[in-house]
């Protein structure tokens, strides 16, 4: 399953393949996505017409560095580029920096740009326009999400016009892969202001048009720096709320793609000979997340006692229809590094009652249990678990709160809610903020608080060494099974449904959508 | 069978039909309205129908159009119009006439115009329609036919939409409508009863002209026998749904030959009449039409029914060309002429008849002085409201009514004061000044030396135990969800007069009173028949003896025959409990029967005040006179023609300067009337009139009833 | 009447005022900070401070009121925080395309209606009356958010004539835009189709009995005379104020329809506000559908009052 | 409406006789057939709602995963849904939701509307200026506006859909009970009640209620109805009764998401919806028939 990840004038080797979350996700993914035989197209796919793509929500904004959701993660995949990409099998590949390199003691990265690139206004992307992007990702005030991801940089500067370093405060060895994140995409310095609204990238497509409610409009981008893999006329996210409208829009040839498809409707779909449908294992997981410092879950019996009374494979099929798999932490099973020795529970309610006794709540544990609003999964995976932990004793009264409230009033402060988080691309991002006590996500989701644990997730950050590497982050799950901050039910699995018009298509396990090079037969 | 009344005037009749029955299928079987009705009109020849609620005559005259709805079951043994038999197919044929040959007026002449059509094009309708005009003739033709109708600004009016239009003129219009296609027969459908007496004498007026000039036929449906007398020359007199006596209208009201007719007749309260007269009601109420009884149909009210009326009554021609459904009729028809009986003095026929009445204080019961009300159209944000009544919409300054304009008046112990006048002259606001149901602008009110201009809620309690109202609808005036019992008690309770065993006790003594017996306690208002709910109600308003009563259009909502009841009743309780009344109505007989002394309205004020003899004979206020000469009155039939008629209508409405009624004087001197408020002249005692004209002048009109009154 | 106008619109921009008042107490007194909602998960105190100073939301309420109304007035509905634009733009676009939705079906509701309801009038106790009428029970009684499942499982899914839901611009071509239009169109109108006809039936029942219709009838005019001339527009004086509480009940539905079938309407915008505590569009949203609504009723009673001459007319002439 | 004859145009005296008297008597024996019918349907739905716990096959939220979205069978007359739930079960327990959101949202209407009607009915003034100029403020706002402000302030929950409701149809109630009111104290038994010095309280609670009731009655049945679709469209969006619930308008919002494939999770709520609603309008319908005075006139020989 390992396989080594070769960069172009990248010198060191090793671990940091592993590094990636997905690991072994990738052969997966392949299996999942071997072209199913070509049957006869059904419609005629006139040429010159737009690949309609039906998603779920709005995108709340165009600008790339405030993105959150997956719909925007899809615009920034197709209008604008990073530093780095990340191909299919998970390998972090050139994308505007030609080549980069780190010092010894990698401290120090320097990205070396690809001449020529334009701007979707023509001008062409210089080492300023990267400094600038970066700046504006550090700036609080902007609320880019993954901005703590970047803090250890210390220093930008603008070598020459296409060389651009980066001095970090302490040793990273995953630079170049966090670059491929979603936000981090390269904007032009000169026309910050417009972004929300007349955004201009470097990507296969342009943005053309967007109506809030309605749809993106993407056209092609004929002058792509990279000839032959702008194919697609162009590019519209239909913005349709409800999941069984998208998918009726789908069978009726409405559009040509659903994005992230429900687990219930995959047999139905794949009935549909018209249709191909790609299921493959990701990192992104779901989870109850507990407020470990507020009552009842500051506990962690009470947590264990939710844990033995919930049993996760009884989740996955409730919730998943069985498309996904029971997990303990961010590093999905899929991952080399995960530890199968953790055992997956089974409902037990008489285990978690004992245990909700000797933590002096014999009488039961009563809790708001937050879930999102046109997030039915997870909506589904609260309703699940309130009413499976209520043998055991848990009284959870269920409240939907429009996702887009979460932030503001949920996140770090409901006793419980229903959350989950897309893959990050590297362990330490997927595992670091959220575990290590200074760890930005973990005061915004559960507050644990673990000298072990940050001990751990340090040193594994300083880390090259794979053999070292998965004892370290075997450690770090055996000790979040142990102290349990929240209930982390299952990593999912993505599915994609589109007509087998498109040609060259293939699921990114990151779950954004990778338009270049494909084409509508 | 006799030839029905008319034909022998000559030739064969226009209108012809015998044996109508209409039938309407209810749950609890047929309820037959109209039965076996035989009736003919001769060419030019007006025939009246009368009869009370519920009589069927309505009834009769939406059948000769077919105008009934397809739920109601019409049959006749002979049905024929100008000769052509409109029987088969009945109702065709008779639609092809309506409009055209047959017109039709209605009752209420506000709900018969439609309110979104323009008065003109509603009446050019059947012109294009039957005459086959274009709208620019039908529309010159309009305006001949408005003027004919005796319209003032034709054109105008043609251009109005009927909301703008006075009722009368809306009833003239409807006249105008009927008459366009020349018509043979014209039907009128009660045209007067919703209009004020005036105007009610203004349009038999235009209607006598037209008949004549027109030749035309008439079926006139009317429960006022003043009004069928001047109009008819025969008369059809209905009882439920059967036709009970027919004849030439002379020899019917003269000498009535059925029973019914005679009660009607004695029923009757005359303005000529003198205090003390008592009425002879018809006592019991109309049978269940669904199922008739199988003889007389009168019988079980009729004081001259004996075992012969057990048979049923088929119509019988008398000698004189009558006929009557009574076997006994040629009797009755012999008997005195049903005047109104004297009643017996009671010991003390109340201190009204004691000293000239004046306007000290001195003893007044309820005291008067300068009341006036002023009400502002809309609300506190008037401003900004629209105001429905009309006018420029947009009110800064929220438009005003002065209702009562200054007005003093005395009631003393045991008088009965009658109050009249026309719709909107302020009667009935004065009404409820006096007992404070409306707050008074300005002014001074005392009951029984209390007064109660500023006096606070708690303060006017004892003074409401002396003065109580009794309301005109029966319909409305007592809660549908209390029974009789709980209606009458209320008081009892309210006041402290009586609780428990012994209210219900008192109770039944008040029904007593008002002649109802005890177990009308137990039932509901909608058990009770007009006249009975308008016991209840004289009950409760005794409930707290009281020494004052308003009695507002006590009597009006009610049938004559039960009228009559209510007057003598309202008759008794003053001689035995000595109540003073306050007895508002618009109309003059009811008020000459009871009163003592007469105040006559217009326009918020009192122009003549006086005994109810002075104010009933020369010398009159103008507009009493007026009044007096518009009232149509049974056996009077020929003081119509001479008498004064008031021009236009009442107009309601802001502050008057000069005398009030100048606009519509007959006797209008000049300028003066414009400008000078009217001296009160004084011809005798306690008698007052509020005009220019010089007392002898006054004096000189001859009396509107003759030197004598016409039945004493 | 032209006095009547401005007292009637003088009462509109008294309620357009309280409304802004209400609204804008309402976001007032809603959970969340505005700052923290601009500023994103990851914004300090001090940040959020900083911002709220910025934008004037420690000033008094007054003058925070007074701001966004004055701004309201001149077309500046202020900015979209989830969205990061200007709300006027946002708003006119879907507004434009709720008023088609609205337009088509409340033009269909007040044609098929009346007509229906003074079919059943004329035809009172027979059977298409009683077809009507049961008609009328079964489509008042499905609610819109049912209804518009069922017919799409009916055309979307099984029949696969109409596509299933979203909105086509009229440049995508006329048949496109149409066939977009008409289920979402059609679940709107079946229930006020029948509460309107339902209405109407009655006023038209009511106006046959008045006594002028007899007269009319005794003038001898023939029955479609009677019918279309003088009883229809008494009859439609109380259709007029039915349709104006239509419009209400179809602002719901339209809320509803445009979720339902991803219509990027403004229904669907105020949903989403709300749902994301976009304050300054929720209050733009529900400002201008109130105002919306308010003219809608202003129109009624300006027909109304046009139609009844008892209001175009003053009294007098004699 | 029909079928009893149109009385001749006579003066009002003429009812109230023999005839009006035994027609009052007979229309309280014989119930029109609306009124019985849906007030069959509707009392069979307030005893199944009463009775779920007890007769209903199986708990609303238990899970049975095996068991999931398969159609109706005997053991599942309606199927279940996504989590083996037995919609049936689900039905009848969600009736209850339903009727107490429909008729306690029009209690809380009544409650608060009928007295400040009558109120500015009776003290007319400024008392009345201010409740009514408030009503109009409130009542130009559409309802669903109304509602989705007044639970974007707060979370949803039953409570709060029902007071929302509530408080939407209050400006109607308060509209009708004034001009009921208002058309009663022209009538003279108020003002007798007033002419002998009755006071405020007794002539609002004795004299102006009881008779005010009837067209109240059937206005209420009419929001009744309203209240229910505005009540189960706030939950449909999410701003109802929370899962588990079985909410009818929340089974349908979640429902959505299997139309495909177990149309019947939809369907068994939303028929349910339909056959309520239709029941009330029904009793509405006859309630109108037995209480409007307007049509009993008509009625009345």
């Amino acid at each position: 399953m390992s396989h080594k990840i070769s960069r172009p004038g990248f010198p060191l080797s090793g671990a940091i393949g592993r590094r990636t979350l997905l690991g072994g996700a990738a052969a997966l993914g392949a299996a999942a996505t071997l072209p199913m035989p070509y049957l006869s197209a059904a419609r005629a796919q006139g040429a010159g017409r737009p690949l309609r793509i039906a998603v779920g929500s709005n995108l709340s904004t165009l600008d790339p560095a405030r993105a959150t959701n997956g719909e925007q993660y899809i615009y920034c995949q197709l209008v604008y580029n990073g530093l780095t990409k990340m191909s299919h099998d998970l390998k972090v590949e050139p994308d505007l920096a030609e080549r980069w390199q780190a010092n010894n003691d990698l401290t120090s990265w320097t990205f070396f740009l690809r001449r020529g690139v334009k701007f979707h206004n023509g001008r062409e992307v210089e080492a300023e326009d990267v400094v600038a992007t970066f700046r504006r990702i550090l700036d609080p005030a902007t609320g880019a999400a993954p901005r703590t991801n970047y803090l250890m940089i210390k220093e930008m500067v603008a070598v020459d016009k296409y060389t651009v370093r980066f001095d970090l405060s302490m040793p990273y060895g995953g630079f170049a892969d966090i670059m491929i994140d979603r936000q981090v995409k390269i904007t032009p310095r000169d026309q910050v202001a417009s972004l929300a609204t007349a955004p201009i990238g470097t990507g296969p497509f342009k943005f053309k048009s967007y109506t809030p409610g309605d749809r993106l409009v993407l056209e092609k981008n004929p002058d792509y720096f990279v000839p032959g893999e702008a194919l697609l006329d162009g590019v519209e996210l239909r913005i349709i709320p409800e999941m069984t409208v998208r998918l009726n829009a789908l069978q009726a040839g409405d559009v040509d793609f659903v994005w992230d498809a429900p687990p219930e409707a995959v047999e139905r779909l794949r009935a549909n000979n018209r249709l191909k449908v790609n299921s493959i294992a990701t990192a992104s997981w779901d989870g109850l997340i507990l407020n470990n410092a507020i009552p009842p879950f500051n506990d962690v019996r009470v947590r264990r006692a939710l844990h033995l009374a919930v049993g996760k494979a009884d989740i996955v099929q409730a919730v998943l229809f069985g498309q996904g798999e029971p997990t303990h932490s961010p590093i999905p099973p899929s991952h080399p590094y995960f530890d199968r020795s953790i055992p997956v529970t089974r409902s037990d309610p008489a285990a978690a009652r004992r245990l909700l006794q000797q933590a002096g709540m014999g009488n039961g544990v009563r809790a708001p249990l937050v879930v999102p609003v046109g997030r039915p999964v997870r909506e589904r995976l609260g309703v699940s678990i309130a009413q499976i932990a209520r043998a055991a004793g848990f009284n959870f009264e269920i409240q939907r709160v429009p996702f887009g409230r979460y932030s503001a009033e949920v996140s770090g402060k409901a006793p419980a809610y229903v959350d989950g988080y897309f893959a990050r691309p590297t362990l330490d991002t997927a595992t670091y903020q959220f575990y290590h006590s200074t760890g930005s996500w973990n005061e915004r989701l559960w507050h644990y608080k673990s000298e072990r644990c940050d001990r751990v997730l340090d040193e594994a950050r300083r880390t090259a060494d794979d053999a070292k590497l998965k004892d370290l982050y075997g450690q770090f799950q055996r000790i979040v099974a142990e102290d349990v901050p929240s209930y982390l039910a299952y990593s999912v699995s993505f599915i994609e449904a589109h007509t087998t018009a498109l040609k060259n298509f293939r699921s990114h396990p990151m779950r954004w959508i990778e338009l270049r090079g494909v084409s509508l037969g | 069978m006799s030839a029905p009344a008319g034909q022998d005037q000559g030739g064969a009749p226009l209108l012809d039909v015998h044996g109508l029955t209409v039938e309407y299928a209810t749950g609890r079987g047929n309820l037959r309205a109209v039965d076996g009705a035989s009736f003919a009109i001769a060419p030019g020849r007006a025939l009246g129908i009368v009869g009370e609620s519920g009589s069927g005559k309505s009834t009769v005259a939406m059948t000769l159009l077919d105008l009934l709805g397809p739920e109601a079951g019409m049959s006749a043994e002979r049905f024929t119009f100008e000769g052509e038999d409109l029987l088969d197919p009945v109702a065709a044929r008779r639609k092809a006439l309506r409009g055209h040959r047959i017109a039709m007026v209605f009752q209420d002449p506000g709900s018969a115009l439609n309110p979104a059509i323009q008065v003109g094009r509603q009446i050019a309708e059947p012109l294009i329609r039957h005459r086959g005009m274009t709208q620019t003739q039908a529309a010159a033709r309009v305006q001949e036919l408005l003027a004919e109708v005796g319209i003032p600004r034709p054109a105008d009016v043609a251009a109005a939409y009927p909301h703008q239009l006075s009722g009368g003129m809306k009833q003239r219009a409807l006249i105008a409508t009927a008459l366009g296609c020349e018509p043979r027969l014209m039907v009128l459908d009660e045209p007067t009863t919703a209009l004020d007496v005036t105007i009610e004498a203004q349009i038999l007026d235009l209607l006598e002209q037209l008949r004549g000039k027109h030749d035309l036929s008439i079926l006139f449906v009317s429960h006022n026998l003043g009004v069928i007398e001047r109009v008819c020359d025969d008369v059809c007199v209905l009882y439920a749904g059967r036709v009970v006596e027919q004849g030439a209208a002379a020899q019917v009201f003269a000498a009535p030959a059925h029973p019914y007719t005679r009660g009607l007749l004695g029923s009757l309260p005359r303005p000529s009449a003198q205090r003390l007269s008592r009425l002879t009601p018809i006592p019991g109420r109309l049978p269940d039409l669904t199922r008739a009884p199988a003889g007389c149909i009168f019988a079980e009210r009729c004081e001259h029914a004996e075992a012969g009326c057990g048979k049923p009554q088929e119509p019988r021609a008398l000698a004189d060309g009558r006929t009557v459904r009574c076997w006994k009729a040629e009797a009755i028809a012999a008997g005195a002429p049903p005047t109104q009986a004297m009643a017996e003095a009671p010991p003390d026929a109340g201190p009204a008849a004691a000293g000239a009445p004046g306007t000290t204080d001195a003893g007044a019961l309820i005291a008067v002085d300068a009341v006036g009300k002023t009400f502002r159209l809309g609300g506190m944000l008037a401003g900004l409201r629209f105001d429905f009544s009309g006018g420029f919409p947009l009110r800064t300054d929220p438009p005003k009514v002065r209702a009562v304009d200054g007005v003093s008046l005395r009631v003393r112990p045991g008088e009965v004061v009658g109050l009249v006048g026309e719709s909107g002259c302020g009667k009935s606001t004065l009404g409820r000044l006096i007992l404070r149901l409306i707050e008074p602008s300005d002014g001074r009110i005392a009951i029984d030396g209390h007064d109660v201009t500023g006096a606070s809620v708690a303060a006017l309690r004892p003074v409401r135990r002396l003065a109580q109202m009794v309301f005109q609808n029966p319909d409305s005036s007592l809660n549908p969800r209390q029974t009789i019992g709980q209606i009458v008690r209320r008081p009892l309770e309210l006041f402290g007069i009586a609780r428990g065993a012994e209210a219900q006790a008192k109770v039944v003594e008040l029904l007593g009173m008002v002649r109802l017996a005890p177990e009308y306690a137990q039932r509901y208002p909608h058990q009770l028949s007009g006249g009975e709910k308008q016991r209840v109600s004289i009950a409760r308003a005794l409930a707290t003896s009281p020494k004052f009563i308003v009695l507002d259009e006590a009597t009006s909502a009610l049938d004559v025959s039960v009228q009559a009841a209510i007057l003598n009743l309202l008759a008794d309780l003053r001689d035995r409990l000595g109540v003073a009344y306050l007895l508002i109505s618009h109309d003059l007989s009811v008020i000459a029967h009871l009163a003592d002394r007469v105040a006559v309205m217009y326009r918020g004020a009192v122009v003549e005040e006086g005994p109810s003899a002075q104010v009933l004979a020369p010398p009159y206020h103008p507009y009493t006179e007026a009044l007096l000469s518009a009232v149509p009155v049974v056996g009077l039939k020929d003081r119509a023609a001479q008498r004064v008629r008031l021009k236009g209508a009442l107009i309601g409405g802001g502050a008057v300067r000069g005398c009030r009624f100048a606009d519509r004087c007959p006797r209008r001197i000049g300028p003066i009337c414009d400008t000078e408020t009217p001296p009160v002249v004084e011809p005798a005692p306690g008698h007052r009139i509020a005009c220019h004209l010089p007392l002898e002048a006054l004096r000189a009109v001859p009396p509107v009833f003759g030197a004598a009154a016409p039945h004493a | 009447m032209i006095g009547y106008l401005i007292q009637r619109l003088l009462t509109v921009a008294g309620i357009l005022v309280v409304m802004s008042l209400l609204v804008f107490g309402i976001t007032q007194v809603m959970p969340g900070s505005v700052a923290h909602m601009i500023l994103g998960e990851f914004a300090t105190n001090d940040q959020i401070a900083a911002l709220e100073q910025t934008l004037g939301l420690n000033d008094p309420w007054h003058v925070q009121y007074w701001r966004w109304a004055s701004g309201f007035l001149v077309g500046d509905f202020g900015q979209s925080l989830t969205m990061q634009r200007p709300i006027a733009p946002l708003i006119l676009d879907a507004l434009g395309r709720s008023a088609a939705l609205a337009g088509l079906s409340f033009g269909f509701v007040a044609v098929i209606g009346l007509w229906l309801g003074i079919l059943g009038a004329v035809k009172a106790g027979r059977f298409t009356d009683h077809a009507l009428a049961i008609g009328q029970y079964f489509f008042i009684a499905v609610p819109e958010f049912f209804w518009c499942i069922v017919l799409i499982m009916l055309f979307a899914t099984t029949l696969g004539w109409l596509p299933a839901t979203g909105y086509a611009p009229m440049s995508d071509g006329f048949w496109r835009w149409l066939s977009h239009m008409v289920l979402p169109v059609g679940t709107l109108v079946t229930g006020l189709i029948a509460h309107v006809s339902r209405l109407t039936r009655s006023a038209m029942l009511e106006v046959l009995q008045s006594t002028y219709v007899s007269a009319a009838r005794a003038k001898g005019l023939p029955e479609r005379t009677v019918l279309w001339r003088h009883a229809l527009p008494n009859a439609l004086l109380p259709a007029i104020t039915v349709l104006a509480v239509d419009v209400g009940i179809l602002f719901g539905g339209i809320v509803v329809v445009e979720v339902v079938f991803a219509y990027p309407g403004l229904g669907r915008m105020i949903v989403y506000a709300i749902e994301n505590k976009d304050l300054p569009l929720m209050q733009a949203g529900v400002l201008i559908v109130t105002a919306i609504y308010t003219m809608a009723n202003l129109v009624a009673d300006l027909l109304y009052a046009w139609a009844n001459p008892r209001i175009r007319y003053g009294r007098s002439v004699a | 409406m029909s079928g009893a004859p149109a009385s001749p145009p006579t003066s009002p005296a003429a009812n109230g006789t023999a005839n009006g008297a035994a027609n009052g008597a007979l229309r309280r024996r014989r119930l029109p057939r609306q009124l019985v019918i849906g007030g069959t349907i509707v009392g069979a739905i307030v005893l199944l709602a009463i009775l779920a716990p007890w007769i209903a096959p199986y708990s609303y939220d238990a899970f049975d995963i095996p068991n999931r979205l398969k159609g109706p069978s005997a053991a599942n007359w309606l199927g279940t849904d996504e989590f083996g739930r037995d919609v049936l079960s689900r039905v009848m327990v969600g009736a209850g939701l339903s009727l107490s959101m429909g008729f306690g949202a029009t209690a809380i209407s009544l409650a608060f509307g009928v007295p400040l009607g009558l109120m500015a009915a009776y003290f007319r003034g400024l008392a009345e200026e201010a409740i009514m100029r408030t009503i109009d403020v409130l009542i130009s706002v559409p309802p669903i506006m109304l509602g989705l402000l007044v639970l974007a302030v707060s979370d949803p929950s039953l409570w709060k859909t029902m007071l929302a409701v509530g408080i939407i149809y209050v400006p109607i109630m308060t509209r009708l009970s004034r001009s009921v009111a208002l058309g009663l104290m022209e009538e003279e038994f108020i003002q007798a009640a007033r002419a002998r010095g009755a006071g405020a309280r007794w002539i609002l609670f004795h004299e102006l209620l009881p008779n005010a009731w009837p067209p109240i009655i059937v206005e209420s049945s009419l929001r009744v109805t309203f209240a229910i679709l505005l009540a189960s469209a706030l939950s449909f969006l999410g701003l109802g009764p929370q899962p588990p619930s079985s909410d009818w308008g929340l089974m349908i919002a979640e429902a959505r998401q299997f139309l495909d494939d177990a149309p019947w999770i939809a369907m068994g709520p939303g028929i349910a919806l339909c056959v309520l609603l239709i029941g009330i309008n029904l009793v509405g319908d006859g309630l109108r028939e037995v209480l409007d005075p307007r049509l009993k006139k008509r009625g009345a020989a």
